[in-house]
């Protein structure tokens, strides 16, 4: 019971988490911001999700899972907006990004 | 006691798909020997066809299900899949290695280049697998299956040469194939919803008709019709068959067209048998009669030589269309539909190497400029008219006879009090006219005065392999009786 | 609670549909293949509501991910060529649609885009309505789940998927394997390849990651390959992971591609149809019917034609990326 | 009313709900597919009939109570990886034909009088190596 109900809470705050980010990619008027709203949003947001998650896993071994689908992601997300933000620092935004 | 030889049937069946499959992988691993892999593959294939078919007209087919099946892995349907064997598959696998033989034969002369080789072989030997496994395919997924066998590889040999024009072309063809294919998946996939099993003969038995029937009909049909360039949905057929090297051209008319035509022809005896009407069946023959018009103008105007022969073929196919109605009537009409697929086969597959042999000779293959080259090439005009002479329908050949048996049913129509059955006896023999006359386009230069000129000189193989299938495909009137009771061993065969 | 996955059920089919019609309206290339790629992962959503992993695994590796990295570089080889030709010799112009033959081409080829707006549209309701009104009239069949059930003590796997996929309709896959095969000697036969226009990123990232994400990636594609047998996961997904490996390593030096030898690789790409084969030919001598297994071996032929398919596919899939036959192919 | 309800509760069952979307699929897929020229769009478009096909086999595998028809879902596994096979040779076709013509659109076919045609079974053709060498000597005359 206080399981499921720590696992809601969690999930819960992750996904403002994912909104906030979702909205920021959406309203924030350059590449730069649009990242930092993203990425920031989605390490924070998938790792309460993940926590969350985790009261409800049959045992260590789905815990670990858990846990590395976590690194992961932050490690493809970090790599990811570090050749976006590079891309656009050498060649300029996208015209149908403004 | 069963007649000898039955015992092995099954192994045989699944062996030729082996057979067929092996050679294929073989020539993709090892390329530099692919030729010669493929030459011997041929002969092996050919030659198991051969005896597999005279094993099973001694042996007959299962009393029980008026067919030879065998259960892959052992897993019997629904379950598994089955290879299904009968007089249609026979009589396809028959044709599909008289011609593959032909064209493995000419290709040792016509694809020389040490490059193209490797290309050509394995995707050549795929296609042939693809279609060997299409016409024992028992199974309506892994027709799907097949259907994307032989098409991707029939794409990947007409873009093979790299030219714009092929390419261009191989592009539209790969469009049109793959919506081809969709369609005939969605259908599929609704038969399979309603009833849930896929084996076509636990189909047949469960389907009646319904709203799935009908639209998995229409859009399995539709689907089918594109992929045989079926009048109005041939556009992409000249193009593609038309800037295709010369022995796809021909395996692509005589054979890949005439594998989704059989898929046709055995959904509508099978499957989708009930929901034949009369009314449909005069919709599909007018489709037939503007095939028969339309195919034979284009082929009249067109310029190219290869052009006239890839408009023939639209042209022809109008003549299966016009079939179905007189189907509907005497329902035994569909052996002579599947004998003229032969013939014409045989006949396109033989005029499309003869052209080439013209094309490399020439250098070219315009119409207009030909003549040189076909006053010194005797050969191969006797070759061009051979054939031609046979999609005309002129006496003593498979195609008169073809053309007769059809002629014959139409007037059964008339007789019978059919008033539309005037319509089809005329497009029959009209279309009959047309055909002498762009067949006698093809070959007039050569009895006007002018200069001969052999033009670039060509290999033995070039220069007697299309003889030799044209010669074939008149001949094949002889082979008519033995055809139509081959046929007759087919489930539900009327 | 129904009514709530009915609810999300209603909100993800919109989504699909509607991203997919943002992807077909675009005008921008770019911009339909990053909606093409989130249409293939909103369906991976989509089959895990309908209770298939497997599907939904396979969807996100190879239909979004890997189809997604072709869709990706063919832009960048289309824009690299339009450069070329811009910077070189006058751009030839598109066909003109109107000319002697004007009316004769209208028969072969596309109207202008404006005019098949209503021919389009009637079109593709007729079809969409109809189909929706078959689908509509089907009662419920059974299927062929039960008989599926009955067979799988004898099937060697524990997965039913699996056992379908290696054992029951093994021929569809074996021939399935062959189509990927043939799809890469169609690419192969068109020439040989060129280097990948990527623009190389500079700095210590990406190599850094790559050293962290292959083995991994190597590790996940074993591990879902084992995993097939009684789980989730099989040979197809495995490829992919691993394909995606390969095609990472290729972006990350898309200058100096390695030269494949030719023979090995030629060996490589045609294994997994090889051994399938030869254990199917083998079942066939051996009595159990072509691509048949005896039972007590099913399990180890089905994971060693598996292993051979993973290696296969994912090798299959990198040159698929990079196209053009490599050098090495025509020695 | 209770007839109307139970009818609109039949149709959200995710049995039909799912196949009912697919047909939506398959339908924008083949307007796409005639609407749009481009080649890459009109094989994204072709992609999206061929998911709709996959989301109605999977959703007719998932009606009823029982667990989910394995066959539908390994046919639909089989389907996919036909599907990628299928986009990655076309793209490659793609490619190859705007390197030669300069414009990835359908172009017409042969007009019959003027097409060039290449013998491959000729000599002289290969004066500069293999088929694929000879990309950027060619071209199609406007």
């Amino acid at each position: 019971m206080i399981a499921n109900t720590l696992t809601v809470l969690l999930v819960l705050a992750g996904l403002v988490f994912f909104a906030a980010g979702t909205a920021g990619l959406l309203r924030f008027p350059d590449v730069y911001s649009r990242l930092h709203a993203l990425t920031k949003a989605d390490n924070v947001g998938l790792g309460l999700v993940v926590l969350g998650l985790m009261f409800q896993a049959s045992g260590p071994a789905d815990i670990l899972k858990l846990l590395l689908i976590w690194v992961l992601v932050l490690a493809a997300g970090t790599t990811a907006a570090h050749m976006v933000a590079q891309r656009t620092w050498t060649h300029g935004e996208f015209e149908s990004d403004r | 006691m069963s007649p000898p030889g039955a015992e092995w049937l099954p192994a045989g069946i699944a062996g030729l798909v082996g057979l067929s499959l092996a050679v294929a992988v073989l020539a993709t691993a090892w390329p530099r020997q692919a030729h010669r892999i493929g030459l011997l593959g041929a002969l092996a294939v050919t030659a198991w066809v051969l005896v597999l078919s005279a094993v099973f007209l001694n042996a007959g087919p299962d009393p029980e299900t008026a067919a030879t099946r065998v259960a892959l892995g052992g897993w019997e349907a629904p379950l598994g899949l089955m290879l299904h064997l009968d007089g249609l598959s026979v009589t396809l696998l028959v044709l599909t290695a008289v011609v593959g033989l032909a064209t493995s034969l000419y290709s040792l002369g016509y694809v020389h280049d040490r490059i193209e080789r490797r290309q050509f072989w394995p995707l050549w030997l795929w296609l042939w697998a693809g279609l060997n496994m299409l016409f024992l395919s028992g199974d309506a997924f892994n027709l799907y299956i097949t259907l994307e066998v032989v098409s991707l590889s029939a794409v990947a040999l007409v873009a093979f040469t790299g030219t714009a024009a092929a390419v261009s072309g191989a592009v539209r063809y790969l469009l049109v194939n793959i919506l081809g294919s969709l369609s005939f998946l969605m259908g599929v996939v609704l038969l399979f919803g309603e009833h849930g099993v896929l084996d076509l003969v636990l189909l047949e038995a469960r389907t009646e008709a319904g709203p799935t029937e009908r639209m998995a009909a229409v859009l399995m049909t539709a689907g089918l019709m594109l992929k045989a360039a079926l009048f109005p949905l041939h556009v992409w057929l000249a193009p593609a068959h038309g800037s295709a090297p010369a022995p796809v051209s021909a395996v692509l008319s005589g054979l890949v067209v005439t594998g989704s035509f059989y898929l046709i022809l055995r959904l509508w005896l099978g499957v989708f048998a009930p929901l034949a009407t009369p009314a449909f069946g005069i919709l599909v023959g007018l489709l037939g009669v503007g095939a028969l018009v339309w195919g034979s103008l284009q082929a009249l105007r067109a310029g190219r030589l290869k052009s006239i022969v890839a408009y023939s073929t639209v042209a022809q196919f109008g003549y299966l269309l016009v079939a179905f109605p007189l189907m509907l009537v005497d329902p035994g009409t569909w052996r002579v539909v599947v004998f003229f697929t032969v013939v014409h086969a045989l006949a396109k597959a033989s005029v499309f190497l003869a052209a080439g042999t013209l094309q490399h000779a020439a250098g070219h293959d315009r119409l207009a400029d030909l003549g040189d080259v076909l006053r010194a090439r005797p050969r191969m005009v006797f070759a061009l008219g051979l054939a031609g002479v046979s999609l005309m329908g002129l006496p003593f050949t498979g195609g008169f006879i073809a053309k007769y048996l059809l002629l014959e049913a139409g007037l059964g129509t008339v007789l019978a009090g059919s008033v539309i059955g005037v319509l089809w006896v005329l497009a029959i023999a009209g279309g009959g006219l047309l055909a002498a006359a762009y067949v006698l386009r093809m070959v007039a230069p050569s009895f006007q005065r002018g200069r001969a000129d052999a033009g670039e000189t060509v290999s033995l193989w070039m220069d007697w392999v299309p003889l030799g299938l044209a010669t074939v495909a008149a001949l094949a009137g002889l082979a008519g009786t033995l055809t139509l009771n081959t046929l007759a061993l087919t489930p539900g065969a009327p | 609670m129904n009514g709530l996955l009915v609810l999300f059920d209603l909100v993800l089919l919109a989504g699909i549909v509607g991203v997919a019609w943002r992807c077909l309206a675009s005008t921008d290339l770019f911009r339909a293949v990053v909606l093409f790629i989130t249409f293939g992962l909103l369906l991976a959503l989509a089959w895990v509501r309908l209770e298939a992993p497997d599907i939904a695994l396979a969807e996100a590796a190879i239909g979004a991910g890997i189809t997604g990295a072709l869709l990706l570089v063919t832009l960048e080889r289309l824009r690299s060529i339009m450069a070329e030709r811009r910077s070189g010799r006058p751009h030839s112009p598109p066909p003109d649609p109107t000319g002697p033959h004007a009316l004769l081409r209208a028969l072969h080829d596309p109207l202008p885009e404006h005019r098949t707006f209503l021919p389009a549209l009637t079109f593709a309701l007729v079809v969409g309505g109809l189909l929706v009104t078959a689908l509509w009239h089907q009662p419920q069949s059974v299927g062929l789940e039960p008989v599926v059930d009955a067979h799988m003590d004898v099937s060697g796997v524990d997965h039913p998927i699996t056992a379908v996929l290696l054992n029951f309709r093994a021929y569809d896959t074996f021939l399935e394997l062959a189509i990927v095969l043939i799809a890469l000697l169609g690419a192969w036969s068109l020439g040989r390849h060129d280097l990948i226009p990527a623009r190389p990123a500079p700095g210590p990232i990406l190599p850094g990651t790559l050293r962290l994400l292959v083995p991994v990636a190597v590790v996940t594609g074993v591990y879902v390959l084992w995993a097939g047998s009684h789980a989730p996961g099989g040979a197809f997904q495995a490829g992919a992971i691993l394909g995606a490996a390969g095609i990472l390593l290729v972006l990350a030096r898309p200058r100096q591609l390695p030269m494949a030898p030719g023979g090995p690789l030629r060996l490589g790409i045609s294994a997994g149809v090889a051994l399938f084969l030869l254990v199917g030919l083998y079942g066939l001598a051996a009595g159990h019917g072509f691509l048949g297994y005896a039972e007590a071996w099913a399990y180890p032929l089905i994971i060693l034609i598996e292993v051979a398919a993973t290696l296969s596919i994912a090798l299959t899939l990198v040159a698929l990326f990079v196209a053009g036959r490599p050098a090495g192919d025509d020695a | 009313m209770n007839g109307l309800l139970e009818t609109v509760a039949h149709t959200l069952a995710p049995g039909l709900l799912y196949p009912t979307g697919g047909a939506i699929l398959f339908a924008l897929g083949l307007y796409g597919l005639i609407r749009r020229h481009h080649l890459v769009l009109r094989i994204l478009a072709l992609n999206i009939m061929g998911s709709g096909v996959f989301m109605v086999l999977l959703g007719v595998a998932a009606r009823g109570e029982g667990p989910p028809d394995p066959v539908a879902q390994a046919l639909t596994l089989t389907g996919i990886v036909v599907a990628v096979s299928a986009t990655a040779f076309a793209l490659a076709l793609v490619v190859h034909l705007t390197r030669l013509t300069g414009h990835a659109v359908m172009l017409p076919g042969p007009p019959d009088d003027d097409a060039p045609v290449e013998d491959i079974s000729r000599e002289e053709h290969h004066a500069d190596g293999g088929p694929a060498d000879r990309a950027s000597s060619e071209d199609r005359p406007a």
